[in-house]
């Protein structure tokens, strides 16, 4: 367990999952102990994985409530309880391109194996990280040494440019000849970020976030309205079928509603 | 550890509940769905069904509430890709159905009786009557009885049906014997008491729905009284009790009140291998009772009362 | 951060609930039971009571399980010794009420409504009907409406009374409607659902009682639920929201719901000095939401929600 | 936190509660941590206060269910939420006596800051203290060290004589002249103690254990019938009425049921 900056980093055992690992998984993570209160598992990036004791995962988190505040309180070889490697992981370009990383807030956490697996691919790598001030910038020294380029944006501009990732992309994607945006961060920067895409007219990956009762497909309670490949809109759960799709299948707008048009839409049938 | 739920024999008495366990595929790099006592389907619709919107879940103590709103395909798609998948590897299927009118239950029932793979059928109650401004079937015990005895009406004779009951009601018992006057075989119970969540910091319901369906270890104490006195009241009809199942003692406590089967729901969100889990637990917990047949334990914390119970419990 | 229940204002929402601050003596030591919005009693009847056999507490995931049996020494010692302690030193005191027939809340009701110190009547629904095989008032719209209307006429004018609602009904709705049309000035709830727990080493009810009341964190979704769909009906009649109430978060939830005045129960046997310091942390989140008042938080979950609200809660 | 034999033994830094502290106080520990779903205190009897760093409590006790597994697992300096000196201690005798002493299990840990009290006040000390098996026969040595005489019973006859306490007792009475007994432990061995005591005409205290849900006299669970000075029974709260009781006023073979005599037994009115 480290901090760094505003966020704690978390080392954990896990041959297993590091086997597996392809950048854009994510895990679960037991928090609360035994007789805790707390039922739902939380669900975090990978950030990284190591060769170490067998293989090692890293996750990077902010301490929001209770599941995370317990994550932050744990000891050094404390047991802790990890399902994963879960979810579908970034696709990568066949050839080598040109890849711009986008990251706002722990979502940058996501992209460092990443631009590690597209480095190894021969892709060039450049990024835009963000946050609402400079110890929310997750990783910008690493992103420096690593990239091409690194664009920072602070809300406060108490690091880099003054603003929001999605304000420097136009810039950015024109600069750097962009040829595909990988982008992991809230709802708004995602949708944000796709809209700038489009705009360009180059592929864009994002990695959305939503709330997530089991992680592994089973309940239904984390989906996202997502057009599917014969153009009809889904609700799709983000844990088994994303949290990794296309940035113009995802309905960004129409989150935290059911589109009228989607498969299924209330109209007809009326069960509960 | 065998159980019969009515005529069906079931190798093991540990079920998923409904709508916990996605098509049976999602669990399977988990737990062998075929050594179930038998896998239980979300609700099936006639129609898909999109479902409610996000956000769909919400954490309270030792509970977790959720409203998915049915969300799945139909029962067509369920018919074509789902329940083969289930049958081929020879998993034992309760297909749970859902229908907002009695005509509803009856079409689903007789499209899935003779469907190859289905071990019996789970009549989700709790679904708002839409003949009846929308008041859940599960509230009302002539709307159930009607509901189950059309369902009963339209299966195969030898396909179980069985009712699933809601605790939050005026009387478990009245809705549970007018089920069994329907024609159910079988009694299925909890479903989700109905609950609610406000986010305090957006100062709003923490569902986009409102309200939501409760379950988890919070509600157990509700799921064993509501086994224990239809139990009671109807010694003879086979009861898979669920709500808050974690461990083979939680399993047993339902046992014990009078559930021959039982189901595990949301504690495969946060432990996807709990089903063999709490079957290995239960088989010990009885082998150190020394109970040969789980039948013997059924309902067995409803005979008479000894004075030396409470001595015999202390160090 | 004054509230009102009727007419009568008290000088903050923190209460305690029926049962759990005792007298008012025991729980001296840990808080100035004057400063408290008010205490309520617990529930008072006609004759002394021995209440349940022991053992009466099981807990369980989040919550408690009671069977008390509304243990007390009767009315005539209550008010001989228990309401003038309080009378003396200025409390506030709701006093709690039940009785097995119509005619005894009213009896209780002409006993009380004159004695010093009395701050409303809260008339506790749950108590079996005799006339009714046991059936308790809280599950029955006409007789809940009855006992009220009784003891509302038994009652001097300007006394509120209060009506205790539970959550395992079919319909709180119906209940709330029916007592408010008795005459009720306000609702109190919920009360315990009936919930049940088995020693698993016994292998018998853990409760001697069999069945008992479930309170404490886990039974808050449930409270929320009804003071939330009460509050919708019955936007008018003032609320005291109870259940699970462990921290200022929680009674905030219960006040967004709809709820003027949120009382404390399980907990204080937890934390004795839960009562100041809940209401400190509900008037440090009111402040931080830009409330002057806590009238205007009463219910504000209810407003029409915008699209934004989703994004506002993103970091 | 130290083992000793089958107990643990767990010292708090609580001055406010060693300051109050008399024999046969109890307190009560919140077990589980934040976000517990454990909700209930749990009731412990000190075992011991000494004024070091301002005064601490010590409490002995076996691991059971959830709450003493928890405890047990506490770690040197970790916070713990305690709540006492709660209920009635024993009666100190006005003049000094030969006191008998008998514990049984864990109940043995409550006398020993007794017997400190009465060999103040110059009584003559004696201990029977039992247990199932030799390691659960708690403060073994110091009862041989400080008391006149200290008779030991174990079920399995691992140590002393084999049996209860109640089988040696009538023994240690004659051979004592005990002028007074104090009994701690479960029901069945307070029970059996009072009724020797009966026989020899000697009074007894004995301190009872009942389910407590507060431990502070608000919730009512705790109650056991006890004979008051009136004659009448009443269900008596254990936590402030008790835990200690004349042995002879407790009614034992009633507990679990409303005496039929009962103040408040069922029969006329029927409310729940
Ligand atoms: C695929 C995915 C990857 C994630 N990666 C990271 C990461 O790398 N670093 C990081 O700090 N956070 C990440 N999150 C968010 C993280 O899951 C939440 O911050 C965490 O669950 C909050 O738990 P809590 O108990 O502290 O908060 P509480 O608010 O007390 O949690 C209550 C409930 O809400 C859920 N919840 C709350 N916020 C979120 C959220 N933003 N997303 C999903 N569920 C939430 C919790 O899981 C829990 O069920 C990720 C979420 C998802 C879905
Ligand atoms: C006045 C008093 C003094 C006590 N002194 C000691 C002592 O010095 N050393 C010691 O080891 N134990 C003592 N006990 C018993 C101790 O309280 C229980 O062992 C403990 O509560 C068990 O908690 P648990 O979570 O491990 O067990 P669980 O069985 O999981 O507890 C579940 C619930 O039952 C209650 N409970 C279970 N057993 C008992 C019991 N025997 N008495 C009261 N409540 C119980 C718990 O408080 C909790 O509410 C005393 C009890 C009382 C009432
Ligand atoms: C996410 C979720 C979805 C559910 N969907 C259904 C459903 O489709 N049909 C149904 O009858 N019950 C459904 N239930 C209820 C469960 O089958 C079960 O009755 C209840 O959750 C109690 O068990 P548990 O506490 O072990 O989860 C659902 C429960 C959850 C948590
Ligand atoms: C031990 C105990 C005793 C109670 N006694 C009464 C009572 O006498 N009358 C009553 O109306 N409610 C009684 N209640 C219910 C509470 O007043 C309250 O409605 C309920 O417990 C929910 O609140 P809580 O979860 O904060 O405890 C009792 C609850 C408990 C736990
Ligand atoms: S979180 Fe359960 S299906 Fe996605
Ligand atoms: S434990 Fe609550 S009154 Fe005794």
């Amino acid at each position: 367990m480290r901090r760094v900056d505003a966020y704690h980093a978390l080392t954990v055992v896990a041959p297993g999952i590091a086997d597996r690992f392809r950048p854009g998984h994510f895990v679960t993570v037991a928090v609360g102990g035994p007789r805790t209160s707390t039922l739902t598992r939380r669900a975090f990036a990978v950030h990284d994985v190591k060769p170490d004791y067998g293989g090692t995962v890293e996750l990077v988190f902010t301490v929001r409530g209770a599941g995370t505040a317990w994550l932050a309180d744990r000891r050094a070889r404390d047991p802790l309880d990890l399902i994963g490697p879960l979810g579908r992981p970034f696709p990568l370009p066949r050839d080598p391109a040109t890849c711009l990383l986008v990251g706002s807030e722990y979502g940058a956490a996501a992209l460092f194996a990443l631009a590690d697996a597209l480095q190894q691919r021969n892709c060039r790598v450049d990024f835009v990280l963000g946050a609402a001030s400079s110890d929310r910038v997750f990783g910008a020294l690493r992103a420096r040494r690593m990239a091409e380029t690194a664009t920072l944006t602070t809300r406060d501009g108490s690091l880099g440019v003054r603003g929001s990732v999605v304000d420097v992309l136009p810039g950015v994607i024109a600069d750097t000849h962009a040829d595909v945006v990988y982008a992991c961060g809230p709802m708004s920067t995602l949708s944000g970020v796709t809209a700038v895409c489009a705009e360009f007219d180059i592929p864009v990956q994002v990695s959305v976030e939503e709330l997530m009762a089991c992680g592994i497909g089973l309940c239904m309670t984390c989906t996202v309205p997502v057009i599917g490949d014969d153009g009809v809109t889904r609700m799709t759960r983000a844990c088994v079928d994303g949290p990794v799709f296309r940035g113009e299948r995802v309905r960004f707008d129409d989150v935290g509603t059911i589109p009228f048009d989607a498969h299924g839409a209330p109209g007809g049938d009326r069960a509960r | 550890m065998r159980t019969y739920l009515a005529h069906v024999e079931l190798p093991n008495p540990i079920l998923t509940a409904s709508g916990c366990a996605g098509t049976g595929r999602e669990l399977a790099p988990f737990a062998d769905v075929t050594r179930l006592g038998a896998l239980t389907t979300r609700t099936i619709t006639m129609a898909p069904r999109a479902g409610r919107p996000t956000p769909r879940m919400a954490e309270t103590p030792s509970g977790l509430l959720n409203a998915v709103g049915l969300q799945g395909p139909g029962v067509d798609v369920f018919l074509a890709r789902e329940l083969p998948w289930l049958a081929e590897r020879g998993a034992r299927t309760v297909v749970s159905i859902g229908g907002g009118s009695v005509a509803e239950f009856s079409a689903l029932a007789r499209r899935l009786t003779d469907a190859p793979g289905v071990t019996a059928l789970e009549v989700n109650l709790s679904c708002p009557n839409v003949e009846d401004r929308g008041r859940v079937f599960a509230r009302d015990p002539s709307a159930a009885g009607e509901v189950v005895s059309a369902v009963r009406t339209a299966a195969r004779y030898d396909l179980p049906v069985i009712a699933k009951l809601q605790p939050d009601v005026a009387d478990v018992v009245a809705i549970a014997k007018a089920c069994v006057d329907g024609g159910a075989e079988a009694l299925s119970m909890i479903n989700n008491p109905v609950g609610m969540a406000i986010d305090v910091d957006r100062m709003r319901p923490a569902l986009a729905a409102g309200t939501g369906g409760l379950s988890g270890p919070a509600i157990r104490p509700l799921a064993v009284k509501c086994v224990w006195q239809v139990h009671a009241a109807l010694p003879g009809t086979p009861v898979i009790g669920m709500g808050g199942v974690t461990s083979g003692r939680d399993a047993l406590e339902l046992v014990l009140a009078g559930a021959c089967a039982v189901a595990v729901g949301t504690v495969l969100f946060h432990d996807p291998y709990a089903g063999h889990r709490v079957l290995r637990e239960l088989e010990e917990l009885l082998q150190e009772r020394g109970f040969d047949r789980l039948a013997d334990a059924v309902g067995l914390a409803h005979r008479p009362s000894h004075r030396t119970d409470r001595e015999e419990s202390l160090p």
